[in-house]
């Protein structure tokens, strides 16, 4: 397991990395949110899925759609707007979706996709099946009303939904204590009477566990669980920058954080040579990508037109 | 015989749901109370009972309710989630626009979202500011998403089918005081293609395009004018985004005239977008009609019953403005007609 | 103090009896929602308020607004739709306001004067005043996301509202249980770290004397506070009538507390010749009141435009 | 020597603000990140720091904030709330139109509302869906509240204050490709009447009439038309509700030839208001303007940059409509011009 889970992790750190790399030179022309340092949480979540699972994001949703299995050439062509993206040129890094793999997609507006998570698991429950769907959104999220209405319709009607809260501690430049009481998080959830953690330790490993333990749990019926997981952005909130200087946080906030990187840790714990198959082979993965990317079309004039309606009816 | 069916736009919708449940797993029912002792009007009744757990409540939770339909949507459910009044449906904009009309696009066409929202709009008993808005502007302004508004109870069945078995998310607009109308409804299983006005009337003096119960007011209107000798054609939309241009420029070439009658203010709204159409369809031509808008007075929804009564156009009003726009001289106050359907209503609520 | 509060008890009482009364008549053109049964919590709440403190209230607002003392006559202008209403004919049942008083305005979309009370309450903060605001609002409104965002807020900034959950387990025909969690208002509440209290008592003396302390409470400037009270609705949902045969709920539910009618226990508390004479001085007024708006004017015409804007301009 | 003053338009607003501010103490900013060191493309820098408390950021509630800003307003405050994408404005819809467009008038005039709303609308750097939608429509539609949308630095800051004075509430659009630009802005205090269209060009062979950013982009245009001998009056009209009607009929009826250039999708939009209240004054002599629409690609807003650069109209194509609304004969394609505000912008998002 150690070692899938350091695929991952280092794929997505890499891949972002070079995203971080290309940005200056304006190939990709819209905003990046970059997961470096926080892959760990979309990792561990994901690895406790199986085929036929869901999952739901956020504009900051790289990490996300690579742990659940989204192909990383199309994700990097839809950076660039090209034809082949995951989303044909036309989401952009805050819209990548792939229901080939149950990632049902992102959205750049905060919290909606959580209902949409929600209603799959309604879907789930109305169809008979055992399959479930995972929520993930920030701490900001939790502030929009829908997250509530979402939390107590999944409890009212027990659905199999798992809420993924990624806790970085900040919604853009502002800092949770200014945006929330100071009751925890989970804290919050647990007056709606269901099962909840909050793992703080960012520890991948954890992580999984508590994962698989809430996933087995929704999947027997058992209704919706929430876990918490605390993270920490080490780049800015959007762009390839870090901004330790911007004066709304500190650096040494960061400290714990580089100190415990999930990637780095977990990839001392492999066998050097394991480990170094495993870089190389990511290596050369990204590196197709980013050709694979730039080496495709732009999308066709036509494709403007194209996808706004089921049919080819123009209505307005 | 099937001519002889009459069933009334109520019972219309419910059978169109009903039918509609029966043929496809996939298709629920979902909102405040569409499974109590009213039943929406009537056109959800008995549907949680026949469809078990397909027919359900919901908590008041009108933007994450529409997220969680949009969800079941996304993986191939057919909701139909049910408002019992449209001015609600404003705490869902975010989700209706931007994710159910958007997602398709922005996922580049690899999702799906064939949802229906219904909404009851209009007048009744006082309801005043927040609970008679008709909103559907706000839906037709948007790319991806269908607004239909049909008049007929023939219409509210096949549209209710088709709006269902659409990929696409589309507002469904229903009128409080149409509920009640009867009219021919085949009982076969039938679908109204969307983007297909309906010449209620035929005319030469002048069109009258008119919008959702506005239709059934204008077929009044229709009457006093022919009592002056004035031919009105008159026109429903069915629906308003797609608009049937054609039919209406065709219409309005024809008799020169061309009066829009809408249920809703007219200020950037539908019935803009009518005239707008119309004069960008006729091109050099659009001098030879003669064109206008009617619709609620530019002022909030009063509860005053006298101030109500001068608040929504009325078969008195719109007759007197089509007569003054097809230039009928000398001063002519059409006779005062009460509408029966307003005047017996007194709830259900 | 138990005179004054009889008094308006009885006065509400009566006044919706004679509503129920009147309304087949067809005079009062427009929806009505009854307290009858529950006027003690607008009545509890009020007492413990002072003049210059602020209340937002519901559509069934007519208990809210007689008990922070808004004018009867205008009151029933208003549900008669005449020019000398409260709402000067526009608004009808569902929007009476008198700010004169500080009651500023019921809505009829379920939960949205909810933020209106926190941001009065910002206004008072902001302004250094030692005002309070009061929120009041049904168990249903608490589904809407819009009451947890109220709630957040109130919180982090410690804001001047007392929040006030009236809860009669009904939304219309729908049960608390189908609607929300297992676990009470109260404790869902709590989570958010404020203190709270749960009145299920229906007694209108425990109910003023938890107010005043709560009140005292934020207007000594130490944050929010919320109040669950429990009551039952004898009407219908709207409409005079009763509708114990509709099955949506047991006749028997409210067997309980029509046992526990506070304003029958608090009458029969006083000695008679006082209580008689409150009772014929309140039927005096609610017959003059009504008198007032029959015999009060409609609108003139020319208001179906006024007060859409602050000027003259017409705007569109 | 005031004429030398010169701002961006986003400093105006700043000056705006920041001068209101001073003078009253009921006015207040709030809005996500409207104290952080970017402080809204500049627009509220440093107000937290010289007006303490009064300039504040807000949990990401937009509903419930936009209740909360409405409620200190019914007390007498003077919020101005700040949503740095429209988009988000999308979440408020209730409050804004079934609360803060109604209450004076639902209560009888009890109540006023003196709130203003700021929206940053419009492209900017493959933003997107839901990151560049202008929205406007959905509240010129609804009677009770003011739209309005500056294009220059000078009106940016006399609007802001007379939206900040006028006692109902007022949504302010302003496009992120406008904050850089510069112009002339008096230092002192001045209020912007609404309801005053601006002719920024005068023309005889055609009415331009551009929306927000369309303004400068209807500027390029009309330098490519002059230089084929056609001139256009360019009209911004300021204000959206109230419209300024009497200006573009006026400039329509001498020119003869009427294109209006939103940035928004002109459905059921701001610019079927224009062509359709242009056609109701005009009566009888509409036949005598051309008239046309233009505005966004009736699709979602996509974020490859070649299908973005379709999306948008832009200097030659508002030129081609243009040329070939007046007839001007044969083929031309006029040359590309980059905008140098969007090739710039890469960000602060
Ligand atoms: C409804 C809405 N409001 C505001 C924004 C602007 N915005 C974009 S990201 C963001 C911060 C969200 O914080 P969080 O949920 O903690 O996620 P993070 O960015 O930290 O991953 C905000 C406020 C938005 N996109 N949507
Ligand atoms: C946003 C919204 N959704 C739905 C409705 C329809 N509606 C009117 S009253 C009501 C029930 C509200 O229940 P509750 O808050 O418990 O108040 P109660 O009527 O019991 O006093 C509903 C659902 C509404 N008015 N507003
Ligand atoms: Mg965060
Ligand atoms: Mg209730």
């Amino acid at each position: 397991m150690h070692a899938a889970l350091f695929r991952q992790l280092y794929r997505i750190r890499r891949t972002e990395e070079e995203i971080a790399r290309i940005y200056p030179s304006d190939k990709i022309k819209s905003p990046v949110h970059l997961s470096i340092g926080q892959e760990f949480v979309a990792v561990g979540v994901a690895a406790a899925l199986e085929p036929g699972d869901a999952a739901f994001g956020t504009y900051r949703g790289h990490a996300l759609y690579l742990a659940m299995g989204g192909s990383l050439d199309r994700m990097m062509a839809e950076l660039y707007g090209k034809a082949t993206g995951c989303a044909g040129g036309k989401g952009g890094s805050m819209h990548l979706v792939a229901p080939e793999v149950g990632f049902y997609g992102a959205s750049a507006v905060v919290g909606t996709t959580i209902p949409h998570a929600v209603g799959c698991a309604l879907a789930h429950s109305l169809r008979g099946s055992d399959r479930v769907a995972v929520s993930m959104f920030g701490d900001g999220a939790v502030e929009e009303g829908v997250f509530w209405e979402s939390l107590n319709f999944a409890v009212v009607r027990r659905l199999p939904v798992l809420f993924v809260c990624e806790n970085n501690f900040f919604a853009i430049h502002s800092s949770l204590q200014r945006r929330q009481p100071a009751t925890s998080i989970t804290e919050r959830v647990q007056g709606f009477g269901l099962p909840t953690r909050c793992i703080g330790s960012g520890d991948v490993l954890e992580l999984v566990d508590a994962s698989r333990e809430a996933v087995a749990a929704v999947r027997r019926g058992e209704g919706p669980r929430f876990l918490e997981v605390h993270a920490y952005r080490w780049k800015e909130h959007v762009g390839p920058n870090e901004d330790w200087g911007a004066g709304y946080r500190a650096e040494g906030d960061a400290a714990p954080w580089w100190a415990n990187d999930p990637v780095r840790r977990l990839g001392e714990s492999l066998p050097a040579s394991e480990r170094a198959a495993i870089e190389a082979a990511v290596e050369a993965e990204i590196a197709a990508a980013i050709d694979f990317a730039e080496q495709s079309p732009w999308p066709a004039a036509e494709a403007l037109f194209a996808d706004v309606w089921a049919g080819a009816e123009s209505v307005t | 015989m099937s001519a002889e069916r009459r069933l009334t736009y109520s019972q219309a919708i419910h059978e169109a749901l009903a039918q509609e449940m029966a043929r496809d797993p996939a298709v629920f029912v979902m909102g405040q109370g569409v499974d109590d002792f009213k039943g929406c009007y009537g056109t959800t009744r008995d549907l949680a009972r026949d469809f078990p757990g397909r027919c359900f409540d919901t908590p008041l939770s009108e933007e994450g309710m529409t997220g969680v339909a949009i969800g079941a949507a996304m993986v191939g459910m057919r909701p139909v989630h049910t408002h019992i009044r449209m001015d609600f449906v404003l705490l869902a904009v975010n989700q209706l626009l931007n994710i159910a009309a958007k997602a398709r696009y922005m996922y580049g066409g690899a999702v799906s979202v064939p949802l229906v929202v219904r909404g009851v709009i209009g007048r009744s008993w006082g309801q005043g500011a927040q609970h008679s808005q008709a909103c559907y502007p706000i839906f037709m302004h948007t790319p991806g998403i269908k607004v239909v508004a049909p008049t007929t109870p023939y219409d509210a069945k096949g549209l209710m089918i088709q709006a269902i078995r659409d990929d696409d998310p589309v507002l469904f607009v229903e009128h409080r005081m149409l509920h009640f109308q009867r009219g021919h409804v085949p009982e076969e299983s039938f679908a109204v293609p969307f983007g297909r006005a309906r010449v209620l009337a035929e005319g030469h003096h002048l069109t009258l395009v008119a919008i959702s119960h506005m239709a059934v007011e204008a077929m009044r209107a229709a009457a006093l004018l022919a009592a002056q000798g004035i031919s009105a054609e008159v026109i429903d939309p069915v629906t308003l985004a797609p608009l049937d241009l054609d039919t209406i420029v065709a219409s309005a070439r024809r008799t020169g005239h061309l009066l829009v009658v809408d249920h809703d203010w007219t200020f950037a709204g539908a019935a803009a977008e009518v005239i707008a159409g119309v004069v960008e369809r006729l091109g050099a031509e659009a001098g030879a009609v003669r064109m206008q808008r009617m619709g609620l007075a530019p002022v909030t929804c009063p509860t005053a019953p006298n101030l109500e009564r001068l608040f929504y156009p009325n078969p008195q009003s719109i007759a007197a403005a089509a007569f003054s726009l097809v230039g009928g001289g000398g001063s002519w106050t059409p006779e005062w007609m009460d509408a029966p359907e307003i005047v017996e209503f007194k709830g259900p609520f």
